[in-house]
């Protein structure tokens, strides 16, 4: 058995406090090892949502957990703004480091290819821009007078999501969600929960395999059941739409958001734990 | 026949997209995204819609990455922006009222603002709230900004301005907004009430144009179909599906 | 039926003499097209070899199509030296743009993201690097005395290459080949032989789909069975080892490398033409 | 028990390896390759042997792209390089002879030299000819260098040099290479008269360890099988399978 493979709790302990940590957006969203963090307590936090977040950056967020976010936005989409996220810009519990969608994604794929910075395009002129101490405006040295943007590489402590299966030799199937990739390639170590482990190896299914993130970028695996609950994990399972609107109702304070947690990480207690 | 605001609403930003060959729509946009379908509908260069989030062909984008990265090739003709706040050089406020950081109200963020608004030929501003709330003078976050200086690479930009009073388009030489028409049963004086910002505006106004027969039945037999995958609730609330 | 589902005459016929061309290195390779612009005697061609090159760039080459290749390497591999490439840049006859295997990529993934320039690691004090008026070093921004290369996007005119299947909508089966989305993302045209036309949409495949390539990147396709022979079709078929040492043989000299695309091309004439 | 000189060089090339987790593998590299999978099969660090071109797991790689990616995130801990000139600084030439650009020889191409030799950090430089048409003062063409300026990111480089002679260490203080050891049966003044440039040289040169039959039966047993994929001639040829 390959020692990549392991359970829940020892995937938790190993996410010290300060740890930076890389979550895709919403779907593959690891919520039983987010609830788990919140469980143990985690403190400081740097959360950097991949490109936006949703339930679980607020949720983390509400817990305190979180001391710093980097984000093109969060939001609970339909279910309307994420209270807790927004509570805490208020009070600056949490400093936030707002960036764009694209932005995230290319700091990810700098650190990726291993190339400390990495230009775009957008950004100037833009408040986003101007309140980040990080991010600089250079000359293109290819054209004259084109100033353009260049962001550091984005290097987290950990990426962690949720998948749809991975093998004994600790590969992951991802489906679709082809960010996983690039997230788990520019980050120092991924955490995977996924629904199953399978018999057979991933990386040899023709069709399976390209979809595929390889054992040489996976540092643990965990089986967690629905581990996406109440989110979705495309092509298995949809929202749970009640449970995520009653989290929308609570968390729009921070007295109805603590007794919705209370009751859902018992619950979680007695699932996973 | 009869016809419902948000009909109007397709159909005025509908005629905004022709001739183009790939429209995209981000997430929580039901009247863009059947404006863009029944654009499509009745088009023949009209190549691709992508609707962000749907995992549906031909509708899909192979992942996030790929929209920033097909903008940037030129690839995407238009797109739509809201914002909490609009003002009258066209910039955008995505993230928040009050002083950043520390903002009264944060709302969600930039997302791919400061991007697309760059790159994407024609940008369309939609909001269902014309007030001076939402159309303020000068925003109180630039998101995303509506004009550049000359030198920034900027393909891109700002086109035109749907609400549910009337279309404005966008003049990026003078940097304003010009009212173009007003849907019936609306005026210029309901316009320039809730209007935080000042606009140009034609000696004589026109009335937007309704949607024909035609161009109903199109969005009732061929776009509410389709938009009712992504989102359920707003073809029930419309057209009953 | 989709209009970018033409012939292989019409796609060779749409690549004008002076085309930049981008050609995968040794597999997937249009093998039928290129023998197709050796037919028509395109000219001046600018290929870029994906980060490599074998046969088809020294054929190309070899039959005088070539004005400049921007390449990591040309060879034979086990087949050995490219000698009509080796002889032209002896010769002089055609222009070479060394580069190495990641800056080509880099270069390609610099247009698909569309900035004009990327940095990358490496290059710094080889003659490689001092040989490209195009690269340049600079200061990294975000550190120190930290030199770093930077080199400008590569937009090729077209990438031309060979797959499995495509489907009515003109989207095109991959499999595991996926530098040839990066190909298609960073080149104004890009234009695939197939094996097949299937009649599903091959986006809609949840497994095939994601090693797809939209048809939003594809202007043209065109049928061309055993469009990679004499090379490779991974999983569909191998190297016909024996007329590749029958072309390396060949190419040794001008004289005997042409009466040898003499026959192979009168072969293509009867069977795609 | 007997063997071939192969197995001498795979056994040589295996001990380098040790203790490391990723090794990569290029093109054309026969004995490179079967000294990974030897290192592999006797050691418990080492998690993947990544041979390039291989489509068959657990060798393969996600494309070309992801290898060098992986090399800059620094998860790549040894590379094999060859070339057609490599001098007493470590320079690799694999561009051509005489002057370029219209070389009177011209090679293949610099391939991922002047990247990989920056970014892993055990280069293990591997050449089948012992010559001083091979082993130069001064290579014609500097595809990849040896060494940077102090201020050049490079947390990779050369690390030893295996010939059919003898295996050398890198000194990259020194910029130069040292006689490690000498295979059974010549001589220093073989290596030396076979070699165009200076080279380090301790008191007393030992004899190059010979591969005992427990690792003989893993290269015959294990390694030979796996090896015989990518390379089924070369195996034929030394193993007759």
């Amino acid at each position: 058995m390959n020692e990549t493979i392991t359970d829940i709790i020892s995937l938790i302990n190993q996410i010290d406090d300060g740890s930076k940590i890389a979550i895709f957006k919403d779907c593959s969203v690891p919520m039983s090892l987010g609830r788990g963090l919140i469980k143990r307590q985690a403190r400081n936090l740097h959360l950097v949502t991949v490109p936006t977040g949703s339930f679980l950056p607020d949720m983390l967020i509400g817990a305190g957990c979180v001391s710093t976010i980097e984000t093109a936005g969060v939001s609970l989409g339909e279910f309307g703004l994420a209270n807790r996220f927004g509570s805490a810009i208020k009070k600056g519990s949490v400093t936030v480091l707002d960036a764009t969608c694209p932005a995230i994604y290319a700091g990810l794929q700098a650190s990726e290819k291993g190339i400390p910075f990495i230009p775009l395009r957008g950004l100037i002129g833009s408040d986003v821009l101007a309140n980040r101490e990080d991010f600089q405006i250079i000359d293109n040295p290819f054209e004259k007078d084109d100033p353009i943007a260049v962001l550091p590489a984005i290097q987290p402590d950990f990426t962690v999501f949720h998948a749809p299966m991975a093998d004994q030799a600790g590969n992951v199937y991802l489906g679709r969600q082809a960010e996983l990739k690039i997230m788990a390639h520019a980050s120092k170590k991924t955490f995977v929960t996924v629904e199953k482990i399978v018999d057979f190896n991933i990386m040899d299914h023709e069709e399976l395999g390209s979809a595929s993130l390889s054992h040489l970028y996976v540092d643990g695996i965990a089986v967690a059941s629905n581990g996406s609950w109440p989110l979705n994990l495309p092509g298995h399972y949809d929202y749970d739409r009640k449970t995520i609107q009653s989290y929308a109702n609570a968390a729009k304070n921070q007295e109805t958001f603590n007794s919705w947690i209370d009751i859902h990480l018992g619950k979680e207690l007695n699932e996973t734990g | 026949m009869t016809y419902a605001t948000e009909e109007l609403l397709i159909s005025t930003i509908a005629h905004l997209l022709d001739g183009l060959k790939h429209i995209a729509v981000g997430v929580l946009s039901p009247i863009p995204g059947s404006a863009a379908l029944l654009a499509a509908s009745r088009s023949a260069t009209i190549k691709k819609v992508s609707i962000i989030g749907s995992m549906k062909e031909p509708y899909r984008l192979d992942g996030a990455v790929d929209l920033f990265d097909c903008a940037a090739q030129g690839r995407i003709d238009a797109f739509f922006l809201s914002g909490g706040q609009i003002d009258g050089q066209a910039n955008v406020n995505l993230t928040g009222i009050g002083q950043y950081p520390n903002q009264d109200t944060r709302w969600s963020g930039a997302f791919g603002s400061a991007y697309l608004y760059f790159l994407v030929p024609k940008v369309i501003l939609f909001r269902e709230e014309h007030t001076r709330r939402v159309f303020v003078p000068k925003v109180d976050f630039i998101s995303a900004p509506g004009t550049s200086a000359p030198n920034v690479y900027r393909p891109g930009g700002p086109y035109a301005l749907v609400t549910p009073l009337c279309l404005f388009s966008f003049n990026r030489t003078r940097e304003c907004f010009r009212l173009e028409s007003i849907h019936p049963g609306h005026t210029v004086e309901e316009v320039r009430d809730n209007t935080g910002f000042e606009f140009d505006l034609p000696a004589s106004v026109p009335e937007t144009a309704i949607p024909d027969s035609q161009t109903l039945q199109l969005i009732r037999n061929k776009v509410a179909p389709i938009i009712a995958d992504p989102y359920p609730d707003f073809a029930r609330k419309i057209w009953g599906v």
